[in-house]
C-alpha cells in the first residue's frame, strides 16, 4: 500500500490470485518488501469468482477478506493493479523488470461512492462473469474489490459518457487523461503466480460449446450459483432464462486428452461433485445432477465428500466420456455415449450441460523471461536454470486452493532465501 | 492511564453532507461525545483532510482519532495512523447507503448516524493505542520432528534461509519412510519411469550443515513456553535429556502403513506372496543388490506375474477401515509395476483399480505405464486366495460386467493399503478407562507440550493434523508449531517437500513476530494481546479451558498465565470471563460496553425500537457494508458494533443493552461444528455454547427470549442480511418494546 | 499453359459408366473454366478402398497405392496428384503417412513395387479435388465465373466421412466444416449451416453388406434436409451421394417417408452456375433428377 | 496343425501379445483407458448395437478373451467413418485397429462364415486387385448371389430398381459383365501384390518366430 523503493532485497510477485496474495502476504509478514503485481483492476483472481469451495462448501470471499485486511495493514506491500509484467532482465538476487501499466482513469481519490457508475449510459461485457452478463464502462470490478476504487473502460475514452463520469465526480478521481506507462522495478528474487486459464471449450468440437447456448463450462456455472452473479443465484439457462434442473457435467472437458490437455486438472472432479451440491441448493425437490466420467478423483480427505454425493439420490454417474452433444428441438443438449461399465448406450436430454474444462497454465504462451524451464503442459518446473524465479500455483501445476496455497508459501521462501543472501552481501 | 486527546472527524463526502446534518453532527460529538476536538470537512480522505488530522496530531496534541465517515474496511490507506487509537463510525455503508433517501427517512437516519458518532467517541476513549509486549522471546532456532523427508527438507531449506535448526529423529537414522524406497515417481519431465529418490543428497545435506544440529534416536520429552521462547527437552537413547531453546516447531512426524494384517480377506497375512507397498520395495531393494530379478518371498522364484490391488483397507465407507484415499498409491504402484517391466518385459503385471487417481503430470507416469505393457483393469478385487506358491486374485470387473472373474497362479499379490498419520495424542478424546484384562494402548504423544489443554497439536476427525483452513492450510491450532508432510494429509514425495518448505517459512515468520509482539494469522501484526487483571480474577479457568489456541496455562495456584506469543487475539478468553477481568488495550468489554451505553434509547412511546447488532467482523461485518455498497435498505433502528469474533463475547454485553432499554440484541457469526468457518476455529462455537445459557438470563430479567436472537451468518449474505434484520425488526414489534426502556 | 496442373488421379468411381461417371463430367467443366489442368495418372489403379480390409491385410494395400505415386512421379514429375473421391483421397493419403513414418514399410513397399518395375523416390502431396478449389484457388476466384447465381435453391451441405476425417480440409472443424456451405453461398443459393447430419455416416460400405444399417443412417441425413427446407444435397464424396441418392426408394418403402431429394455434387453446382449446360454438368446423371437445376441451366447467361 | 491352434499355441495366456504382433496396430491396444468415446462416437451401434464396442474389445483382449473377440462380428459393423480416431483422447487409431482385428480374425478362418461386410470386403479387394480396377456390376451381382443363386436372384429383383436407376443415368453399365475397366499392366500388379503378401507373412511369422 505504500511507495516504498523496491531493491534488490524486495521481491517481486507477478498475480494477484490467491497463490501471488499468498506469497506477497507471507513474505511481507516475515518482514520483506514486497511488489505486487496484478494485470486485472482488483485482487483476488479466480478463487474470488468462485461460489463455493469444496470440500467444506465456505465462500472463497471469506479468505479473501482476511487476505485484503492483512494487506490493508501491511505497509511492506506495494501493490500494481491494471499492471503487467512485459520483461525482466538480469540474474539471481539483481533483477530488473519492466512492468506496462495500464490507465484506470480514475486516481487515488475515488472514495467509491458510486456517481461515475450512475452518470454513464454505456453498457459493457463483465469479464468478472465470463461474460455472461455486461456492467457500466465506469465500473466497481466486484463487491469485494480492492484497491476499492472505480475503474474507466477504455471504450468510453472520447464519449460524451467519459466527460458524464468526469463531471459527475466531486472528488476529482476521474482523470482521462491518463496514460499507459512503463516502470521499471528491481528486485533480488520473482514469484511467478499468474495462474491458470479455463481450456478453450470450443476447442473440444464434439460438445458444441458455442454453438449450443446451453452448453456452459464449469466457471460459468460458478457465476450462475452465485449470489452475486448475473443471475443473483438462479440456475437459469442462457438459451431461454429457463430453470435448469436437469444438469450434466462433463469431466475430462480438456484434460487427459491428446488433443487438448495432457495432463489431468486434478480439480475438475471435485468441482462437479461441488456443483452438484449447488443444484441440490437451489432445487431441493427436482433438481437432478448426472456426472459422466472416466475416473472420479477425489483424492485423499476429498474422499469423503465423494461418498456424501454418492449417497444422493440426486445425483447419477455415468462411467462414460460423452462421445458428443447434438440439440433437440427444445433447445436441450443431449448427451450421447456408451456407459462403459455393462455397455449401455444413452441418448440423454438434459436442460443443461457443464463442462469441466481443464487448467491451463496462464504462462502458456507468456514468454516468461529468462526462457523458464516448464513441462509439457507449460507448467514452470522447479529448476535451478530458473535463477531466482519461482513457479507458485497453478502457474507450476494444476493445483487445488489449498495445494495452491502451500505452493506459494513454499516459493516466497524461496525467494525470501535470495533476498536474505542479498542483505548479507551488501551487509 | 496517560493523558488523551480525542478529536473527532466529521466527512461530509460520498453524500453524507446532503443525507445528513454533519453540523449537528460535530455538536454530538462535542456534547455527548465529550471530545474536545471536532471538526468537519468536505472531503476527510482526500490529502488535505488527512493532512488535516496528521497536524492535530502533530501539533494539538491528539492521541486518539474519531473518524465519521466510511466503513472502517474502506479507504484504510488514507486512514492510516498506526501510532494513535482510531474508531471509524460509519456514517456511509452503515446509515446513508442502507437507508432511503426520503424527508421521511431523514429523521430516523440521522438518529442513526448521531448514535454511531455517541458510540464512536465511547469507543476511541475506551481504546488506548497497542505498545505491544515488553517481554518476548528471541530464539531464532526452529525444531523439526522427524527426520524423513519431509523434516529434513524443512531444516534445509530454514538453513538455507539463515536460521539454526535442531532436527529430532526417533530412529537411528534420517531417511525416514523414503528411504525404504527403492525408487520415487518422477517429478520431473519426462514423467516415464521412476526415479532416484534423492535421499541420500538430502541426508548428507543435513549432516554436511554445521548450522543444523541433529538428534537421533530421540524423541521429544517436554515442550515448554511458547514462540520464540519455547524449552524443549530432548531425550535420547542414553537415557540423557538436552535442553535446546527453539523459537518455532515443525512437526514432521510422517505415517505408518495401514497393517494389511486387518485385510485378511485380500491375503494380508496370510501368506508371504501377498506384501504391502513396503515390502514390494524391500523386495525391489534386494532384487538391486542382486541380479535384479524380484523374486517371491516364499520360495526366491523369479516374479512372473504380479498383481496390484488398489485401495486396499482405503475408502471404505463402512468405517472398518480408512475412509479417506491416500493420494499417492495409484502412481505407487504404477511406479512399482515399472519396476518389474523395466527389468523384464515378459513380467505380467495387473492393477486392479476402480478410479484411477494420477492427477496432474501423473497422467504422462500413466500412460507411460501402459506403453511399458502394463495392464490396467477396472475392477474391485474381492478376494485374494493364496494356495501354494501362488494366489488367485479373485475380482468384479467393472467394464465387462463379470462378478466372478479372477486371475489365478498368481505369484504376487501387492497391496495398496495407504498412510495413517503419527499424530501423537488426540487431545479431544479422553483416554478411555482400560477395561479390565486388556492392555490399554496409549498413543505417544510427539511434542509433549506442557500446555494446559494437553500434550500434542488438535487432529480432525481422519487423525491428521491439518488445518481445516483452504485458504489458510498452515492455521493449525497452536502458534509457531506448524505441522508438514503425511502427518497432516496424506501425501507423496513432491508434496511433502513443497509442504515442508512452506511450513519452514511459517516457523520462522512466527518466532520473528514473536520477538516483535506480533500476533500470527488472521490478525497478523497485531500488537495487542489479553491482559487479565489477576486481583479480580476467581480462578474458574474457563479461560484456559476455552482459548482456542491453547494460550493460556494456569499457575501452581490456579491462576491463569497468558502466554501472549500463543495468542490469536480472538478475545475467545475476554468472551469467557465471567468477572470480566480480561481485556485488549484497543477491544476491552468497556470498548463494547462503552458503544452499548452510548446509544440514545428513545422511551417506549417514541416507537423506535433500538437493536443492537453484535456482527463478527471477518464476515458478518463485511456483508452488512456490501449490503450498503449494494444500497440495500434495512432498519434504521439498528446499530451496529463489529467484535472480532463471537466467540468474544460476553454476555454481560446483551444484559446491560436489554437493561438499558435495547428491544432486542442480534449476534452475527461463523458456522461452527465440523464444517467451521470460524477464522477462529472454535470461537463462533464457543461463543454460541455461552449464548444457549442467556435464556436464564432473559427469565431472570423476565424478558421474552425472542429478546435475543443468533444468526450464522457467511460473508455472501448480503441479500440475506438485511431481510433478517427487517424481519426480526418486524417481529420485536409484535413481542412490544423492552420494559426497561426509560430507567 | 494452365494457371494450375495436378496429377489426376479419378478412381474407380468416377469411370466412364461407373457409379460417379457424372462426377468425373462435371468435374471437368468446372476445371476447363477455371484454368485447372488435370492429367490423369497413366494405368492407375483401384486405392483397395477401407473396406478391402478383410484380404488385403497392411502392405498390399499400401502398395496398391504406392503404385499410383509411383506412376505420377515417373510420368508427370513434380505434379500434387488430386482425387475427387474420398475414399481414393483418404487411402492414398493414408498410404502417405505410413510410408512416410515407418522405414520398414517404405522398404518393404519399395521392394514389392520392384515386382512392377516401379519405384518411389519422394512421397507427392494428395489433395482431395475441394482442398484444391479452396486452398489453391480460394472462394473468391472461384466466385469470379459465377454468370448463373442458383438463385433461392436451397442446399444442404453433406460433408459425411472420409473427406473430413481423420485428415479434413485445413481448418474446417470435424464436427462443423462449413466449406461446402461457403460454396452454396458462392454459386448463389442458400445455405443451411444448421444442418446437423452434415458429419453423419452413409453407412459406406455398410450399405450394400448390411442395408438395412445404411439405410437407417441414410433416411437421418435425408429426413434432416428434408426438415430444413432442403431443395437439394450437395456432397464431395461419391459413395455418399450414391448411397443417399439411390436408396432413398429403400427408405421411403421401410419408413413410409416420400423422399424424393436429388443429391449433387459441388462441382456440379458449379457448372451450373458457370453457365454451363445440363450435360456438362452431368444432370443427365441423376437418379433422382434435380429439376431446379435443369430449369436453371436452361436458362440464358446473363453477362 | 492349422493356422488358428499354431498360434493359440505360441500365445497362450497372453491374448494382448498375440493381438499386438499380429494385428495391424495392434500394439496400441494396451494404451486404451477405457473412457469409452469410441463406443458412444459409433453411428452404427446407434442404429443397432455392436456385440462388443471397439473399448469393450480392448478390455476383452487384456483380459484374454480370445475366441469371444475373434469370432465376433463386432469389428465387421465398422463403416471407417472415423468418428472414434479424431476423439480418442488416447488418439488410438480404432477404425484401422477394428480392420486390423477383423482381417486376422478372418486369417485364422475364425471370423463368423457368412459376415455379409466380411463377405464383401472379400469380394471387393478380389474384384478391384483382379484387374487393378473395380468392376462395379461384378462387385453387386457377388455380392447378390453369396447365399446361393435363388437369394441371388431374390437380391437382384429388390436392388432392380436401384440397378435400373443407375443404368438409365449411365452409372452402371451391364456390358461391364464381359469386358469393364481394367488396368493395363496387370501382371504388374498381381506381380508386385504377391511380394507384398510374401513380405507381410514372412514379417507375421518372423514376430512368432521372435
Amino acid at each position: 500500500m505504500t511507495e516504498h523503493v523496491a531493491t534488490n532485497e524486495t521481491i517481486l510477485v507477478v498475480g494477484g490470485g490467491i497463490s501471488g496474495m499468498t506469497a506477497a502476504l507471507e513474505a511481507a509478514e516475515t518482514g520483506k518488501n514486497v511488489v505486487l503485481v496484478e494485470k486485472n483492476p482488483a485482487l483476488g483472481g479466480r478463487t474470488s469468482q468462485l461460489y463455493r469451495y469444496f470440500p467444506k462448501l465456505c465462500h472463497p470471499t471469506c479468505g479473501l477478506e482476511i487476505n485484503l485486511r492483512r494487506l490493508k495493514g501491511n505497509p511492506r506491500v506495494r501493490l500494481l493493479t491494471l499492471a503487467e509484467v512485459t520483461g525482466i532482465e538480469g540474474d539471481t538476487g539483481n533483477y530488473t523488470a519492466t512492468i506496462k501499466i495500464h490507465p484506470r482513469y480514475v486516481n487515488e481519490n475515488c472514495t467509491a461512492c458510486g456517481e461515475c457508475e450512475r452518470a454513464v449510459e454505456m453498457m459493457v461485457d463483465d469479464p468478472f462473469n465470463y461474460n455472461l452478463s455486461q456492467h457500466k464502462a465506469a465500473y466497481l470490478p466486484n463487491a469485494m474489490a480492492y484497491p476499492q476504487r472505480y475503474v474507466l473502460d477504455p471504450a468510453i475514452i472520447g464519449t460524451a459518457d467519459a466527460d458524464r463520469a468526469k463531471t459527475a465526480c466531486k472528488y476529482g478521481a476521474v482523470d482521462l487523461d491518463m496514460q499507459e506507462e512503463t516502470i521499471q522495478v528491481k528486485a533480488g528474487a520473482v514469484v511467478w503466480a499468474t495462474g491458470w486459464q479455463p481450456y478453450d471449450a470450443a476447442k473440444i468440437q464434439p460438445y458444441g460449446y458455442g454453438r449450443f447456448k446451453n452448453v456452459i463450462t464449469s466457471v460459468e456455472f460458478e457465476r450462475l450459483a452465485d449470489l452475486q452473479g448475473p443471475t443473483g443465484g438462479r440456475i437459469l439457462r442462457p438459451s431461454d432464462g429457463k430453470e435448469a434442473k436437469n444438469i450434466a457435467f462433463i469431466q475430462c472437458a480438456g484434460s487427459r486428452d491428446e488433443n487438448h490437455l495432457r495432463h489431468c486438472s486434478r480439480i475438475c472432479c471435485m468441482a462437479s461433485l461441488k456443483q452438484t451440491h449447488y443444484v441440490r441448493e437451489k432445487y431441493p425437490e427436482d433438481g437432478k445432477s448426472t456426472i459422466y466420467y472416466i475416473d472420479i478423483r477425489a483424492i485423499d480427505r476429498f474422499e469423503d465428500f465423494y461418498q456424501k454425493v454418492q449417497a444422493d439420490p440426486s445425483v447419477s454417474f455415468i462411467k462414460s466420456k460423452v462421445a458428443k452433444i447434438t440439440e433437440d428441438e427444445h433447445g436441450n443438449p443431449v448427451c450421447h455415449g456408451v456407459d462403459t461399465e455393462g455397455y449401455k448406450r444413452y441418448t440423454t436430454p438434459h436442460d443443461l450441460v457443464v463442462l469441466a474444462v481443464g487448467m491451463e497454465p496462464s504462462v502458456k504462451g507468456i514468454n516468461i523471461p529468462g526462457h523458464i524451464v516448464a513441462d509439457s503442459s507449460g507448467f514452470i518446473e522447479a529448476d535451478p536454470a530458473n535463477g531466482a524465479v519461482f513457479g507458485a500455483g497453478c502457474a507450476s501445476n494444476a493445483l487445488d486452493v489449498n495445494r495452491a496455497v502451500q505452493s506459494a508459501t513454499a516459493a516466497a521462501l524461496r525467494a525470501i532465501q535470495v533476498v536474505n543472501k542479498v542483505a548479507k552481501a551488501e551487509a | 492511564m496517560a493523558d488523551i486527546k480525542v478529536a473527532a472527524y466529521i466527512c461530509k463526502g460520498c453524500g453524507l453532507g446532503e443525507r445528513l446534518d454533519t453540523d449537528a453532527l460535530v455538536k454530538v460529538a462535542q456534547k455527548d461525545g465529550k471530545v474536545p476536538l471536532a471538526k468537519s470537512h468536505d472531503f476527510l480522505c482526500n490529502a488535505e483532510g488527512v493532512a488535516m488530522i496528521r497536524n492535530d496530531i502533530a501539533n494539538e496534541g491528539v492521541t486518539h482519532i474519531m473518524i465519521g465517515a466510511c466503513s472502517r474496511r474502506a479507504k484504510t490507506e488514507a486512514f492510516y495512523f498506526p501510532e494513535n487509537a482510531v474508531a471509524r463510525a460509519n456514517l456511509r455503508e452503515g446509515v446513508i447507503w442502507i437507508r432511503p433517501d426520503t424527508d421521511e427517512a431523514r429523521e430516523t437516519t440521522q438518529e442513526m448516524a448521531e448514535d454511531y458518532i455517541r458510540m464512536g467517541c465511547a469507543e476511541v476513549k475506551a481504546m488506548t493505542a497497542p505498545g505491544g509486549n515488553p517481554v518476548t522471546g528471541s530464539s531464532k532456532t526452529l525444531l523439526v520432528v522427524g527426520g524423513g523427508v519431509t523434516g529434513m527438507t524443512t531444516a534445509i531449506e530454514a538453513s538455507k534461509t539463515g536460521y539454526p535448526v535442531v532436527l529430532v529423529e526417533k530412529t537411528g537414522a534420517l531417511g525416514g519412510w523414503a528411504s525404504k524406497l527403492y525408487k520415487r515417481v518422477p517429478v520431473h519431465e519426462p514423467y516415464k519411469s521412476p526415479a532416484d529418490t534423492g535421499v541420500g543428497e538430502l541426508v548428507s545435506q543435513v549432516l554436511g550443515d554445521s548450522n543444523i544440529k541433529v538428534y537421533l534416536n530421540a524423541t521429544i520429552a517436554k515442550t515448554d513456553g511458547a514462540p520464540g521462547r519455547f524449552i524443549v527437552d530432548i531425550a535420547t537413547e542414553s537415557g540423557a535429556t538436552h535442553t535446546e531453546d527453539i523459537g518455532a516447531i515443525v512437526q514432521a512426524s510422517g505415517f505408518t502403513l495401514y497393517d494389511m494384517n486387518k485385510l485378511p480377506e485380500l491375503g494380508g497375512g496370510k501368506s508371504p506372496n501377498v506384501v504391502d507397498q513396503a515390502g514390494l520395495e524391500a523386495l525391489a531393494i534386494a532384487a538391486a543388490a542382486g541380479d535384479g530379478v524380484i523374486r517371491r518371498p516364499s520360495d526366491g522364484q523369479p516374479v512372473k506375474s504380479v498383481v496390484f490391488v488398489q485401495c486396499a483397507g482405503q475408502r471404505d465407507p463402512t468405517g472398518t477401515h480408512l475412509a479417506y484415499c491416500s493420494g499417492y498409491c495409484c502412481n505407487t504402484s504404477i511406479k512399482q509395476a515399472m519396476y518389474f517391466k523395466d527389468a523384464n518385459p515378459a513380467v505380467d503385471t495387473t492393477i486392479i483399480y476402480t478410479d484411477l487417481r494420477t492427477p496432474g503430470n501423473g497422467e504422462d507416469f500413466y500412460r507411460s505405464a501402459q506403453e511399458k505393457g502394463v495392464n490396467f483393469t477396472k475392477g474391485k478385487v474381492v478376494e485374494v486366495v493364496p494356495n501354494g506358491a501362488t494366489s488367485t486374485v479373485k475380482f468384479h470387473d467393472l467394464i465387462l460386467g463379470d462378478t466372478s472373474a479372477a486371475m489365478a497362479d498368481v505369484d504376487l499379490v501387492v497391496l495398496a493399503t495407504g498412510q495413517v498419520p503419527n499424530s501423537g495424542v488426540n487431545i479431544e478424546v479422553p483416554a478411555a478407562p482400560a477395561e479390565a484384562g486388556t492392555v490399554e494402548v496409549k498413543p505417544i504423544s510427539i511434542l509433549n507440550l506442557t500446555y494446559r489443554q494437553g500434550p500434542d497439536v488438535p487432529q480432525l476427525k481422519q487423525g491428521f493434523t491439518d488445518s481445516h483452513f483452504i485458504c489458510f492450510p498452515y492455521e493449525t491450532r497452536r502458534t509457531g508449531i506448524y505441522t508438514a508432510g503425511p502427518v497432516r494429509r496424506p501425501m507423496d514425495i513432491a508434496q511433502a517437500r513443497e509442504d515442508a518448505t512452506g511450513a519452514a517459512l511459517k516457523a520462522i515468520q512466527a518466532l520473528e513476530n514473536a520477538e516483535l509482539g506480533r500476533a500470527a494469522h488472521p490478525r497478523s501484526g497485531d500488537l495487542s494481546f489479553p491482559k487479565v487483571r489477576l486481583e479480580g480474577c476467581t480462578q474458574c479457568k474457563r479461560c484456559t479451558v476455552e482459548c482456542p489456541f491453547g494460550a493460556i496455562d494456569e499457575d501452581e495456584k490456579r491462576f491463569p498465565v497468558v502466554n501472549e506469543s500463543r495468542c490469536r487475539r480472538c478475545g475467545t478468553c475476554m468472551g469467557a470471563c465471567p468477572v470480566r477481568v480480561i481485556s485488549f488495550e484497543n477491544y476491552s468489554i468497556n470498548t463494547v460496553g462503552a458503544q452499548i451505553k452510548a446509544v440514545d434509547i428513545p422511551d417506549e412511546f417514541a416507537e423506535k425500537p433500538r437493536i443492537l447488532i453484535l456482527a463478527c467482523e471477518n464476515d458478518a461485518y463485511p456483508a452488512l457494508d456490501m449490503a450498503g455498497m449494494n444500497r440495500i435498505e434495512y432498519s434504521a433502528y439498528v446499530r451496529t458494533i463489529p467484535i472480532r469474533c463471537l466467540g468474544s463475547l460476553n454476555t454481560i454485553w446483551i444484559t446491560d443493552a436489554l437493561n438499558a432499554g435495547y428491544d432486542g440484541v442480534m449476534l452475527m457469526g461463523c458456522k461452527s461444528g465440523d464444517e467451521y468457518q470460524c477464522h477462529f476455529v472454535k470461537g463462533s462455537e464457543l461463543g454460541r455454547t455461552r449464548l444457549s445459557k442467556i435464556d436464564d438470563t432473559l427469565k431472570t430479567l423476565n424478558l421474552e427470549s425472542e429478546r435475543v436472537r443468533d444468526l450464522e451468518v457467511a460473508i455472501t449474505d448480503i441479500k440475506r442480511l438485511p431481510e433478517m434484520i427487517n424481519k426480526y425488526a418486524a417481529e420485536l414489534v409484535a413481542v412490544g418494546p423492552s420494559p426497561f426502556k426509560g430507567f | 499453359m494452365a494457371k494450375h496442373e495436378y496429377a489426376f488421379y479419378p478412381g474407380c468411381s468416377s469411370q466412364k459408366g461407373a457409379s460417379a461417371s457424372n462426377y468425373l463430367t462435371s468435374v471437368e467443366a468446372m476445371c476447363k473454366t477455371l484454368d485447372v489442368k488435370l492429367t490423369e495418372i497413366p494405368d492407375w489403379n483401384c486405392c483397395g478402398a477401407s473396406i478391402g480390409y478383410a484380404e488385403a491385410g497392411e502392405l498390399p494395400r499400401h502398395v496398391m497405392n504406392a503404385r499410383n505415386f509411383a506412376l505420377s512421379e515417373q510420368h508427370l514429375p513434380g505434379q500434387e496428384i488430386v482425387a475427387t473421391c474420398a475414399a481414393c483421397w483418404l487411402g492414398a493419403r493414408e498410404t502417405r503417412e505410413r510410408l512416410s513414418h515407418s522405414d520398414t514399410l517404405m522398404a518393404d513397399t519399395r521392394e514389392a513395387l520392384k515386382e512392377a518395375g516401379l519405384i518411389i523416390n519422394e512421397m507427392p502431396n494428395i489433395r482431395h479435388m475441394v482442398e484444391v478449389l479452396i486452398e489453391d484457388l480460394g472462394f473468391d476466384e472461384m466466385k469470379k465465373y459465377v454468370v448463373r447465381p442458383l438463385e433461392g435453391v436451397k442446399i444442404a451441405g453433406y460433408v459425411g466421412c472420409q473427406t473430413n476425417r481423420p485428415f479434413g480440409v485445413d481448418g474446417e472443424s470435424f464436427e462443423n466444416p462449413q466449406y461446402l456451405d461457403k460454396m452454396v453461398e458462392m454459386v448463389g443459393a442458400e445455405s443451411i449451416p444448421e444442418y446437423e447430419q452434415k458429419v453423419t455416416c452413409c453407412g459406406g460400405a455398410l450399405a450394400f453388406s448390411e442395408p438395412e444399417k445404411a439405410q437407417a443412417q441414410i433416411k437421418d441425413i435425408v429426413e434432416s434436409a428434408y426438415d430444413h427446407g432442403a431443395e437439394m444435397i450437395v456432397t464431395p464424396c461419391p459413395l455418399c451421394q450414391a448411397n443417399v441418392e439411390i436408396y432413398q426408394g429403400h427408405v421411403n418403402k421401410k419408413y413410409g417417408t416420400k423422399f424424393n431429394i436429388p443429391v449433387m455434387y459441388y462441382s456440379q453446382l458449379m457448372v451450373v452456375a458457370y453457365g454451363g449446360d445440363a450435360k456438362a454438368a452431368g444432370l443427365n446423371g441423376q437418379v433422382i433428377k434435380a429439376r431446379r437445376l435443369e430449369e436453371i441451366a436452361a436458362k440464358p447467361v446473363k453477362r | 496343425m492349422s493356422a488358428n491352434t499354431a498360434v493359440a499355441e505360441k500365445y497362450r495366456n497372453n491374448f494382448l501379445k498375440e493381438i499386438e504382433e499380429q494385428v495391424e496396430m495392434g500394439d496400441w491396444v494396451k494404451m486404451c483407458m477405457q473412457c469409452g468415446v469410441c463406443s458412444g462416437s459409433c453411428p452404427t451401434n446407434f442404429q443397432s448395437a455392436w456385440e462388443h464396442p471397439p473399448q469393450e474389445l480392448f478390455m476383452m483382449i487384456r483380459a484374454g478373451k480370445r475366441e469371444e473377440v475373434l469370432t465376433s462380428s463386432s469389428m465387421w459393423n465398422c463403416t471407417s467413418c472415423y468418428n472414434c480416431i479424431v476423439r480418442c483422447p488416447r488418439k488410438l487409431p480404432i477404425t484401422h485397429i477394428m480392420h486390423g482385428i477383423a482381417e486376422y480374425a478372418h486369417r485364422l478362418g475364425m471370423a463368423p462364415k457368412m459376415q455379409p461386410t466380411r463377405f464383401f470386403s472379400g469380394l471387393f479387394w478380389k474384384n478391384c486387385t483382379n484387374t487393378g480396377r473395380v468392376n462395379e456390376l461384378k462387385l453387386s451381382m457377388g455380392l447378390y448371389f453369396k447365399d446361393g443363386f435363388v437369394q441371388g436372384i431374390k437380391n437382384g429383383m429388390a436392388m432392380q430398381a436401384v440397378a435400373l436407376g443407375l443404368v438409365k443415368a449411365k452409372r452402371l453399365n451391364v456390358m461391364e459383365l464381359f469386358s469393364g475397366h481394367k488396368c493395363k499392366d496387370q501382371k504388374g500388379i498381381q506381380a508386385m501384390l504377391k511380394k507384398a503378401y510374401e513380405i507381410e507373412r514372412s514379417r507375421k511369422a518372423a514376430k512368432m518366430a521372435g
